[in-house]
Order: C-alpha cells, then structure tokens, then sequence
C-alpha cells in the first residue's frame, strides 16, 4: 500500500474536498510532503491515462471531479432516466385505466388491493392518463382515462383497437365493446 | 427445583428476540439433544425465565406467555402413552421442526451480517456532482404495448375471479349493447357458438344479458338459434344463413 | 471523447450501480457490447495503474468502489461516511425474507415468534424490502421480498449469490423440515 494509493482512496471516498494536512493525518506513514507529491504523481497518471476524471481544488482542499468536458453526456444521461420504463404497478394501473375507463381511483385500488396515488400521478405526469370527469356519489369522485399521447405513444387509432385478448381479467373486461357512444 | 431458576443462564428476557429465541437458548447452553428434549424441565426454566414477563412490554408478554401454554399443553401430552415408532405422535415434534426453522434463519442471519462485512469494505464515492434531473416527464417513454400486455396477463393470474353477478355501479350490462355486438358478430361470420359471444366476459351476467339479446334478435327474425339436442352447444345463425 | 472515458464518467458521477443498459444509452456511440468492452478495458487499467479503486458488480450493475484493503484506513478517517448496519432483529426478518421470498408477514413472524410490523416498516423504510404482490387465501396477503438495495447493501450481483451453507438448501425448501433428518 503506497502514499499514492491511500492518498486516492482517501479523496475518492471523502464527501467533502480534503485538506494536505487533512490527508497527511490520515496514516502514520503519510505527512505533509509526501501527500504533495502524491498528489502531484496522481495528477500526472490521470493526464497519461486519459482518465475522465481529475483532481481539483477547491476551497483550500482537493477533491476527485470528473472533468468538466463530460458534463453534456452526464446531464444527456440525465435526462434519459432509469424510470423510462414504466413500473409494473404503473403498467397494471394503465391496463386497468385503458379497459374500464372512466375509472375512479377508488376502483383501481379495489382491483389491485393496493393504493394508487402514487403510480396515478406517475401515470399523469407522463400524460398517459387524464381526469376525464367526475363520477356519481359519495364526494364525485374523480374519474381517470387515457389520454390522446396514450393511443399515440402505443399505436392506436382510437380506443377500439384496443385489443381484447381472450385471457382478459374479468375484472379488466367488464367495460364492453358495444359502448362506443362517444363516436 | 428451584436450582434450575437460579441458573446463571437466565439473564433477563430483553436479550431475548422472542420466546423461541429463549428456547432455543437453554437447549442449547445445556447441550440437550433438540430431538429429545426434556420436555418438564425445560417448561420449569421457560416458565421461571418468564416470571419477569411483567417487566416486558404487553405484546411481548404475549408471546412468552403463549409459549409458556405450548409447553405445559406438551407436558400434559407427554404423559399419555404412544407408539414410540411414530414421530409423528411426538407431541414435541411440531415445537423442534419450529425451534430447527428458527435455528436455520439464525444461521443464514449470521451469513449476511458477514456479507454485510465485507461489503461495508468497499467505500464508493463520497461525493457526488450535484446535477440538475430534468422531470421524467420528458424522457422519451420506452414502454410497449407488449409490457402492458405482460402486466394484464400477470393480473390475471393474480386476481381472483369475482363472484358472478358482482357489478359496478354505473357500468350495468345493457341488452341493446349486448344486441349491438351480436348484430357486428353477425356481419363478420355467417354462425356463431353462443359460448364465443360470452367467453370475452365469463360472468353469468353476461350469459344471460347475451341470451336475452339473441332472443330478442330472434324474434325479430334478425337470426336465428339451433341446438342439435339439449345441453349440446348453441349456435346463433345469421338469417338466411346455415 | 472515447466510450471507455463516457462509461467511465458516467460510472464516476453515480452514486448507485449502474447496469450496461443503462449505461449504453448514454451516448448514441455506445451499445451494450461497446459498454461491456469499455468496462473490461477500465479494469484492466485501474489493475495495471495500481488505482486504489476498482469496478465491481453489485445487484446487476457496475460501481466503482474502493478495493478492501483500504477499509482500514478509511475507517478511521472522519470524512468517510460509514454505513449503518442493521440490527439483529432487522437481519432475521431480513433472512427469512431474503431466503423465502415471496412472503407473507405472517409466516415470517411464525418463524421469528414474534411480532414483525416495526421490523419490516424499518426494512421497507431502508429500501431493503418491498411488497412484490399478494398470496392467497383471505385477505390475499401482503408477499414481501428483497429489493435492489438489497443486493447493493449486501454486495451480491443477484439472489444467486445468497449464502448457502450445506444444510440450508434443505430446511428453506419450503415445507419438509423433516425431523427424520440427523445432525
């Protein structure tokens, strides 16, 4: 284990940038000159190496940063989250939106036995779901369905070519084919 | 009797997780064999260990106290006679399948506080650049269809089968719609199996509504319906069809 | 700008693993063979280079970590964060769920004999669990199993890496725990 190493190791886990003393504390083996110079021989190897990251200072300490010409590809990275995929629960609660809207929340968590708040407003956000009114009784509950992004983004014209496989949950079926007035 | 509630063992219930912890505890201190405890003695130590139950939380009580009642119940049973050759007529035996279970869980317990170990060596990255994440709605969506399809199947499986009859409000089974679909089942096939005009729905609900709507059909001379013999299958033939 | 300084950017300004998909979509340049290579090629060089740390695989993904023999040091140093480690009854609820998952809490508090609604509140707070879908019978249970994190927090690349000591295969395999079977 060389000064170098632990030197590393020291700014790579350490939350906040670190002091030369700060590092030099760090192990018996270390002091103040030897950490310049590890930091200087760190520098060097990251520049032959082509390593995307650097050493920085800031703020009187040092810190290991990435450099600053990746910025654009982390923050395209971003942009394309790892949630770009919808969510079971979120691809149950479309499934049970698109084939019983209008559909109040309540009646979605009756069929999944789970609460929906949560994947409803993922759901809208993505604009794939909408209040479409309100329903009859108790505090006329809001009444969710499919939005136009929802037949665009899943290929469909209307809401009748939505299809109807054969092993459609009964629950899912209910809403029937036949009730097209809209049109 | 009492040198067994003096038993240096017997510190305290807290350091105890729950009555088979404590069990478990005094089997295994005095090296007593799980596949035959003794089972009088070892009701005596529970018993005096949990004297102190007072001293417990209520719902914690609970528990040792319920263990407490197994106990003297396989004690009692213990004095009844058996076939030695049945395992299964052990009273005790229901207790040590538990008790090993238990062991088992403690054990694979201890092998993830040593993974945890291990792990906790490993240091990542203390600090992170702060980013601005742009809200997900404007990430380009890469769900398909097939994914909503896959979750619909697992609901399926999932979801228990409603009792027939069962409705929502507001969404009733109308006749004239049910009358509508006949009338479009009609116009792309010459006859039909009744059974496939329900088989969407399944509920008997909609069997009936579905009757209903072929009958009316019928009598107005829209179709007409065959059965070769009762019970056999029905089928709906356009007019003039078949 | 090389794939192998992208992935490895990208890998240096994340804070969890990140899997080779997700990695991929960085950048249009990268596919998932493209990422798989650049993450061998990074290996071979933080080896060479002597780097204090290294790309490991956790719950399906790549981070970079510190390699363990510099745990030492680190731990003794303040700025380092250390991670919580989790309490006695947390690990065994935390066991049975991770060896009988899915599962309901019923059965994880007849194995335990005691009661587990604060354990696993805990266990879901900490991301270590979540509910994966309901059994049978009345109620239809809540089933519980473990999460991502889970593999993270415990180092395993999937649930396959779950220790297994000889005689454990036999006792979790549902339900013969024979009392036939000897020491």
């Amino acid at each position: 284990m060389h000064a170098n190493q632990i030197v590393e190791a020291l700014l790579f886990a350490s939350q906040a940038p670190l002091t030369v003393a700060e590092l030099a504390r760090a192990d018996e083996e270390l002091d103040e000159d030897r950490v310049e110079e590890a930091l200087a021989e760190l520098r060097v190897e990251y520049d032959r190496g082509g390593r995307a990251f650097g050493i920085f200072e800031l703020g009187g300490g040092y810190q290991i940063l990435t450099r600053p010409e990746y910025a654009r590809v982390l923050e395209r990275f971003d942009a394309v989250p790892v949630s770009s995929r919808l969510s079971a629960p979120a691809l149950e609660t479309l499934a049970i939106i698109a084939y019983r809207q209008p559909v109040g929340r309540a009646e979605v968590e009756q069929i999944r036995g789970v609460s929906a708040g949560g994947v409803l407003r993922t759901l809208q956000e993505r604009d794939l779901v909408g209040v479409v009114g309100r329903g009859e009784g108790l505090g006329r509950p809001l009444l969710y369905g499919t939005t136009r992004t929802f037949l665009e983004h899943f290929g469909f014209n209307s809401l009748d070519d939505l299809p109807r496989p054969e092993d459609l949950p009964v629950v899912l079926s209910r809403h029937e084919i036949g009730s097209d007035e809209e049109e | 009797m009492s040198t067994a509630v003096q038993d240096p063992f017997l510190v305290g219930l807290e350091r105890f997780q729950g009555p088979l912890d404590l069990l478990l505890h005094l089997i295994r201190k005095q090296d007593i064999d799980i596949f035959d405890i003794p089972i009088a003695r070892i009701t005596e130590q529970f018993l005096a260990a949990t004297l102190h139950v007072d001293r417990l939380e209520l719902d914690r009580a609970g528990e040792f106290l319920e263990m407490a009642a197994t106990l003297v119940r396989i004690k009692a049973q213990m004095l009844f006679p058996r076939r030695v050759e049945e395992e299964e007529d052990d009273p005790r035996a229901d207790l040590v399948r538990r008790l090993l279970e238990h062991e088992h869980f403690l054990e694979a317990a201890h092998l993830l506080v040593g993974a945890e170990r291990d792990r906790a060596r490993y240091y990542p990255k203390g600090y992170v650049e702060v980013r601005a994440v742009p809200p997900a709605s404007e990430a380009p969506l890469e769900t398909s269809w097939e994914d909503v399809r896959g979750a619909v199947r697992a609901m399926a499986e999932r979801l228990e089968e409603p009792e027939p009859g069962y409705r929502i409000t507001g969404r009733m089974v109308r006749v004239d719609e049910k009358i509508d679909l006949v009338v479009a089942a009609l116009q792309e096939r010459a006859s039909i199996e009744f059974s496939a005009l329900v088989m969407p729905w399944g509920t008997r609900l909609h069997a009936v509504i579905s009757l209903l709507a072929c009958l009316e059909l019928a009598k107005q001379s829209t179709l007409t319906l065959r059965q070769a013999s009762p019970f056999a299958p029905l089928w709906v033939y356009r007019r003039g069809a078949g």
